[in-house]
């Protein structure tokens, strides 16, 4: 059985020709449909994580590779496959305000997923619907329905964002920075929903942040991208705990940790703007371990079981295929 | 806000250098106001153009201060003014020969003598210069000219023109032709492209010594030959100021209304009968032909007429050329649109002496009593339009096979936005389906004949009706579809009016013969109803005494020209005008 | 947040009406505007529904009569009752304003959302044009095309036609532009997620956030309409025999009713006149607020 | 800003310019009229002139104007006149070229203006601002409001009415005109202070005609401006309201209405065109007037065309000053 979802060799480039952008540089994971998993997908601004996301939900088509869902090309789907694509890959995103259309109230953004794929068969139906999946996300339904989105909270708003995409049962939901907006003291509740629904619902949740510790907390791995290529991938725990990529290394040095003994931002990230070298390492200019090799591309070097580094520091170790990413990724 | 001010003035210095850069200014003597004379008209000419061979000349616009013709006519005492020539004679009895002589006196304003010379040199480019306005008629009847010696010119015509020293030759009104200087002219190789300059000799008493967009100003020359040939004492007035206001379209006439009300203009433009009333009222000085009574004007060339197109459905028609007459009611005219003044009109020319003497005549009487051409009769009107074929419509609109009677009646709306509205109303509660429209192709479309029915004028009679009677004449009769030029908008066709008028031509208007048949004319153009006469057309001019007396009026017809001072006599008022106590 | 939840649900949530009125006290000028229009469309109604027409053309009543009991806004020089004169004027502007103004409107709209929601070659074609046309000023390519038309057939809504010819660039612009920060803002992308069609996202998304931009620009628009034909009469080029408010207050000047003291004549369109474009300048103003959401929101 | 983005707006103005004399040159060619024959015809009614033979005159005159070309013909030449700032001749005023006409009359209008603009502009925006700023009293308001009921009286009218109370019953201007009547120019004192005298109601009308449209404008940019987050941030910094009012909101909301400036000039002269005959001015608006009144066509085009170069020009000329006034825009 074809997997649920199959990026193969996906690339993504803005403005081909001259003053062309890379946006995601030759990606190439799966999930599988039976084996729901959290996979986070960490990087800075700019690195990509968002095409992904765009990708995925079929908005923007890859300029190389194809994104394949239950074994078909999105770009392909037509009819009912089309459809069901829709209902089954959905999003959260990171602006809890901006996903209300301001002339609405909030029942509109649950009614209209439920008249459209038909999920409910009459009036009453359909408010049952509304009910059940905000008291999923730990929202009284009477507390919400009938409002405006400004006259809710944050974590509010967020949590009927979850709402709606619950009603739809997807396979697969993509979280971009779903708690960056919202209150801290609410952060931990909504990651959990998250987690909630991947183990109750057998939901494959891609959770896309800049924030490692949050993905510390709910995800099974992580793909770390910069400037559209993966430089680290693996269980979060031993990405994280033990990063091996420079850059990684970077990242999880600028947590805040909660230890005190532990200094952090030890190395500064120094930003260059002759960054890219075409053919080379993207991370070359600011790497503090940039050598000559480096200015051709290194290929995946499988450090761990469930750990891959895109970098000549372990050259020694064995390449990984682009195309094996997702088999050091835990689920 | 000092520094605001500063830059205010600096801008305003800095445009006023560049809006007078392109201006004429000689070195100009300081004239008081009381010798200066304040004229509210439209200027219009480029700058500099003074030559009356130019292409586009007007003598509107102070250019009759300069130029002068052989004879001016007072039309109100019926009399020739011998001006350049001492004397034009027609030699022979069949009118084909016409010797002129000139005073000895009249000098250029350079110094030169106007000689025999200047006079064949003016005849000779109206007939070779296409572009001149009596191109047409020195080619149609000049034969030939010849200076018989330095004073005396001999003009032989090739048919019988005994119209043609008035016509032509003799400036009235807005027409005829002035003399032009020889000396200056042959010399230029393109005369229709040759401005003139403001220091073009000319024969007339002033000279132009200031002038840009907003005025000219015109100072008198000491040395005019006319005070030294006795024709004419020293003028008054020493400056003429034209400013501009914009002419019809320019200033509205409330406004310039205003600036004479408080003399700032001594004579402006023609204006309604209202706003006259009103300027006496808030200025008792201010007077008019007809001194502070209506109807405040002098009788123009021009009487206006609702003209129809004899050749276009309905008004093909005499019954419904007729019928509309019957509905427009003369009396309420003259009431509604000129305070009671009698304007309304039954006949195509203007009533100066010559013509006033032509309908007071017992054959005109009794034309005028069979035939009632000035008749309001709505019910007449309905039997006529039903014997027509026409049926009253739900719209109390005649019809005839479903198309009502399209009266939209054309016009110009600076002079005639008071009585068309009112024509529109008559018309259209007599049943006609009628509009107002005062489109600036109005003129084009009259003499293309595309509509029915036009509002305008005649310009063709002074002295007797002949040329008002000719409009008619088939000869003029374009067919639909070509352009009928100079107000011949009928193309009516009759072979027995035509006739008359073919007997007319060659005769002069003291034979009887001519009156016979005039009034015999003036018969089928009553009973055929070939145009509706509706009005005198009146000058409105408001004379300001504050200043300048001695304004031609009724009571005081000076010279007998007609008061408006930027027409051809226009120099001749002006000349004649006393300052004021 | 209990306590919030619990007074949110206590506030019984007010009706519309009353939302309506609510807000209408918070927005003066929308509300001046709005009653300055509403007495005009009574005053025209109630005109329309109890004059003889035939009293606001020539020769109909006594002429040059101050205002009366019998003749309430006086007559002028061609026998006209101004009253009525007045009634169809108002209407007969009323008519190109809001024939020009809709069609602006629409047109406008249509071409800003294809241009912005389907962009690509459409969008720079449509957003050229109207770029290349906005600095031309229109009144004067009215005056040229006015010129052009055979007069015989103007009517007022040729007249109306000429305006609009010129008046759909600004809304497409405006418009355009809204559609294109609106296409980006997330509930777009959310509406798509839950299954909508382009047509929907359009119709049911989009447009609703832009009917205050509608609004206003169709004010704008009905504005810019009624000072053309104001300027058209002015130079000669409409209906002259209609009452249309231009053609009466410039037949007043060309009779130069001031200097001749016939005030009541020039004065009755002036007023109207100057009531309708003040009252959309006013609704405008109001508009402005309702169209922007964080003033909205701040009460 | 790169020398691509000059070319590309230049090559706008060029397009703006060809869109404006296509049309203002089609259009009239549509109906079936003859100008020159209308010209004659007009010349024929006045009495100045009675020419017997109109058929030929016209027929000799329409070939020098090039009328009895093909219409493609007459386009393109047409087109490579302007491209020589041949605007073409005069037929009312003939032999006067457009851009005699327009080198005459440009100065009074340019002066009137100028000032009126600038004044309308700065009074306008500031009442504007001042409308949309809460701390405002409500005088203030009122007033702003008032201008924007005055908005509604159309400069034409306004322009009679100060004539007619101003000038003729109270004897406190004069009555029109860019000098007394009779007066010599001359580089004097005197003379300037007369033209300043004779500008002041023609100058009130067009500010009192234009100021509402500003008040208005700049009112709804301040409303929005004031829900941006720097005001409220410069607000919790605790800055002076006036500072706040200078330098965060005036100078941001102004930012956009310079952009107007430039289009507003192309509506003052459609006010200008009425104010200016009113007045007797003889500014570009009682040319076009006149022209207008008597299908001048190419007086009508080619003062069309100047305006519409003349607020391209000056909208382009805004925009490249933008980056000035406004650092977060490059043009690239």
């Amino acid at each position: 059985m074809a997997p649920l979802l199959e990026f193969k060799n996906v690339s993504k480039i803005y403005n081909p020709g001259k003053d062309e952008t890379v946006a995601l540089d030759n990606l190439s994971f799966t999930l599988k449909e039976e084996e729901p998993t959290i996979l986070t997908v960490a990087g800075e601004s700019g690195s990509g994580k968002t095409t992904l996301a765009m990708l995925l939900l079929g908005f923007i088509s890859a300029t190389h590779g194809q994104i394949l869902y239950k074994g078909k090309d999105i770009d392909n789907l037509r009819g009912k496959e089309k459809v069901a694509f829709r209902k089954e890959v959905q999003a959260v995103f990171q602006d809890p305000f901006a996903v209300f259309n301001p002339f609405y109230t909030v029942d509109h953004l649950l009614e209209v997923p439920i008249n459209r794929f038909k999920i409910a068969s009459n009036k009453h139906e359909a408010r049952e619907k509304m009910n059940e999946a905000l008291t999923a996300v730990g929202l009284q339904p009477d507390e919400i329905l009938g409002r405006y989105p400004h006259q809710l909270s944050g974590g509010q708003r967020q949590r009927i964002n979850i709402a709606r995409a619950l009603i739809m049962r997807p396979k697969i939901l993509i979280a971009d920075e779903p708690v960056s907006m919202v209150d801290a003291s609410l952060r931990a509740n909504i990651l959990e929903t998250l987690q909630v629904l991947q183990k109750d619902y057998g939901v494959s949740i891609i959770y896309i942040t800049h924030d490692l510790t949050t993905a510390f907390h709910i995800a099974d791995s992580i793909m770390v991208l910069y400037r559209g290529s993966v430089m680290e991938a693996g269980g979060v725990d031993e990405v994280i705990k033990t990063p091996q990529h420079p850059y990684t290394q970077l990242l999880v040095d600028s947590i805040p940790w909660p230890d005190l003994n532990r200094r952090w931002g030890q190395t500064d990230l120094v930003p260059s703007e002759d960054s890219v070298i075409g053919t080379g390492c993207k991370f070359y200019s600011r790497c503090p371990h940039a050598m000559d090799v480096c200015k051709s591309r290194p290929g995946l070097f499988q450090l761990e079981p469930y750990q891959t580094a895109s970098c000549y520091l372990y050259k020694d170790k064995p390449e990984l295929k682009t195309e094996a990413l997702s088999s050091v990724l835990p689920v | 806000m000092f520094y605001k001010i500063k830059f205010l003035s600096l801008s305003v210095l800095l445009i006023a250098a560049m809006g007078l850069s392109n201006s004429i200014a000689q070195e100009v003597a300081d004239i008081p106001r009381e010798d200066t004379l304040h004229l509210g008209w439209s200027l219009t000419s480029p700058i500099g153009t003074t030559n009356p061979w130019l292409a586009g000349y007007t003598h509107q616009q102070g250019e009759a201060l300069q130029w002068e013709p052989l004879s001016y006519f007072g039309i109100f005492t019926d009399k020739e003014i011998p001006w350049l020539a001492d004397s034009m004679e027609y030699t022979k009895d069949d009118f084909t020969e016409l010797v002129i002589k000139l005073n000895p006196m009249a000098k250029w304003s350079d110094g030169v003598s106007v000689t025999s010379r200047d006079v064949v040199f003016t005849f000779e480019g109206q007939k070779n210069i296409g572009t001149l306005p009596y191109n047409a008629a020195f080619n149609q009847f000049m034969e030939s000219v010849e200076a018989v010696d330095d004073l005396t010119v001999k003009l032989t015509f090739n048919q019988p023109a005994p119209r043609f020293k008035f016509e032509v030759l003799t400036l009235k009104f807005d027409t005829g032709i002035p003399i032009v200087p020889a000396h200056v002219l042959e010399a230029v190789e393109e005369v229709s492209e040759f401005e003139g300059g403001a220091d073009m000799p000319h024969s007339g008493p002033y000279s132009i010594v200031s002038w840009d967009v907003n005025q000219k100003v015109y100072d008198l020359r000491e040395d005019w030959w006319a005070v030294e040939a006795g024709r004419i004492d020293t003028p008054d007035v020493k400056r003429v100021v034209y400013f501009n206001i914009g002419g019809q379209v320019g200033q509205g006439m409330d406004i310039v209304a205003q600036r004479v009300v408080n003399s700032e203009l001594d004579s402006a433009l023609d204006m309604r009968s209202s706003v006259i009333d009103n300027i006496i009222a808030n200025n008792p000085k201010v007077t008019t032909h007809s001194g502070d009574q209506p109807p405040y004007g002098y009788l123009d060339w021009w009487p206006n007429s609702l003209w129809m197109n004899t050749q276009l459905a309905p008004y093909d028609d005499a019954r419904v050329r007729r019928a509309m007459s019957l509905v427009i009611n003369r009396g309420l005219i003259n009431d509604f649109v000129y305070e009671g003044a009698e304007i309304a009109t039954i006949y195509p020319f203007p009533l100066y002496p010559g013509l006033q003497a032509f309908v007071d005549s017992p054959a005109v009487k009794a034309l005028e009593e069979e035939l009632q051409p000035g008749l309001y009769d709505p019910d007449a009107s309905a039997a006529l339009m039903e014997e027509a074929g026409f049926t009253m419509n739900r719209d109390d609109l005649w019809e005839k096979d479903g198309e009502t009677v399209d009266a939209t009646i054309l016009g110009f709306e600076g002079i005639h936005s008071d009585i068309v509205p009112i024509l529109v109303e008559m018309l259209r509660n007599g049943g006609f389906d009628s509009d107002v429209s005062f489109v600036q192709d109005a003129y084009q479309q009259m003499g293309d004949g595309v509509a029915g029915l036009y509002m305008f004028g005649h310009g063709a009679s002074l002295k007797d009706p002949y040329a008002a009677l000719e409009l008619y004449h088939s000869r003029f009769s374009a067919a639909n579809g070509t352009s009928a030029g100079g107000n011949r908008f009928s193309r009516y066709i009759n072979p027995e009016y035509d006739a008359i008028l073919d007997e007319m031509a060659p005769l002069s208007d003291d034979d009887p013969r001519f009156q016979e048949l005039a009034a015999e004319a003036l018969g089928i153009y009553w009973s055929e109803q070939i145009d509706i006469p509706i009005i005198q057309w009146l000058h409105r001019i408001p004379y300001n005494q504050t200043n300048w007396t001695n304004w031609p009026t009724t009571a005081n017809p000076a010279m007998g020209t007609n008061g408006a001072f930027w027409a051809h006599t226009g120099m001749l008022v002006i000349t004649n005008l006393e300052a004021a106590e | 947040m209990s306590s919030v939840s619990l007074n949110q649900n206590l506030i019984k949530r007010p009706g519309r009406l009353v939302l309506l009125g609510r807000y209408l006290r918070r927005n003066p000028s929308l509300t001046i505007g709005l009653a300055i229009m509403l007495g005009l469309t009574i005053f025209t109604v109630y005109g329309l529904l109890t004059i003889n027409p035939k009293d606001a053309y020539p020769l109909a009543v006594r002429p040059q009569q101050p205002p009366s009991w019998k003749y309430p806004l006086g007559t002028d020089f061609f026998g006209r009752d101004l009253y009525p004169a007045m009634v169809i004027g108002l209407w007969q502007t009323a008519i190109i304003g809001l024939f020009a103004g809709a069609l602006g409107t629409i047109v406008g709209t249509v071409l800003g959302f294809l241009s912005a929601y389907f962009g690509g070659i459409l969008d720079k074609t449509i957003s050229t044009i109207c770029q290349i046309l906005i600095p031309i000023p229109a009144f004067l390519i009215h005056v040229i095309i006015a010129g052009a038309i055979d007069k015989r057939s103007v009517t007022i809504l040729t007249m109306a036609f000429v305006v609009f010819m010129l008046a759909w660039m600004g809304p497409t612009l405006v418009i355009r532009a809204q559609v294109l920060t609106m296409k980006e803002r997330q509930f777009v992308s959310v509406a798509k997620l839950s299954g909508m069609n382009s047509f929907g996202i359009i119709f049911r998304e989009i447009l609703p956030n832009l009917l205050p931009f509608i609004a206003a620009a169709f004010v704008n628009q009905v504005f810019q309409a009624v000072f053309a034909s104001l300027y058209l009469s002015v130079v000669g080029l409409g209906p002259l025999r209609e009452p249309l408010l231009g053609n009466t207050l410039w037949s007043a000047q060309s009779q130069a009713a001031f200097f001749n003291g016939w005030w009541w004549w020039p004065i009755g369109p002036t007023v109207a006149l100057a009531l309708i474009l003040a009252s959309l300048a006013l609704i405008n103003m109001g508009i402005d607020e309702l169209a922007n959401p964080r003033i909205r929101t701040s009460e | 800003m790169s020398l691509k983005y000059i070319g590309q707006r230049i090559l706008y103005l060029f397009l703006v310019v060809w869109a404006a004399s296509t049309i203002t040159f089609f259009i009239p060619r549509l109906s079936s009229r003859n100008p020159v024959r209308e010209r004659f015809a007009e010349l024929a009614r006045m009495g100045g002139f009675a020419p017997a033979d109109l058929e030929k005159i016209i027929a000799d005159y329409s070939r020098a104007f090039g009328l009895d070309k093909p219409l493609f013909q007459q386009y393109f030449d047409y087109l490579a006149g302007i491209a020589r700032f041949d605007l073409g001749v005069s037929l009312n005023l003939y032999p006067k070229t457009v851009a005699m006409l327009l080198w005459e009359s440009l100065p009074w209008t340019i002066g009137l203006l100028i000032v009126t603009t600038i004044l309308a502009f700065v009074i306008g925006n500031l009442l504007g601002a001042l409308s949309a700023w809460p701390q405002t009293p409500n005088w203030i308001r009122g007033f702003a409001t008032s201008f924007v009921m005055l908005q509604g009286v159309p400069p034409v009218l306004l322009a009679i009415l100060l004539i007619f109370f101003i000038g003729f019953k109270l004897k406190l201007a004069p009555l029109g005109g860019v000098y007394s009547i009779g007066t010599i120019p001359e580089f004097s004192l005197s003379f300037i202070l007369n033209l300043l005298w004779h500008q002041m109601l023609p100058a009130l009308a067009l500010i009192f005609g234009s100021l509402g449209g500003w008040v208005l404008s700049m009112r709804g940019m301040g409303v929005t401006i004031q829900g941006e987050d720097y005001v409220t941030y410069a607000e919790h910094k605790g800055l002076g309201a006036r500072t706040i009012f200078r330098d965060y909101y005036l100078r941001n909301a102004l930012l956009p209405q310079v952009t107007g400036f430039a289009l507003a000039l192309g509506n003052v002269v459609v006010n200008a065109i009425v104010v200016e005959s009113i007045f007797g001015l003889p500014g570009v608006g009682s040319v076009l007037f006149a022209a207008i009144r008597s299908n001048d066509f190419l007086v009508i085009y080619g003062i069309v065309l100047f305006i519409t170069m003349g607020v391209a020009t000056l909208m382009i000329i805004v925009e490249l000053l933008y980056p000035l006034l406004d650092p977060r825009i490059k043009h690239t």
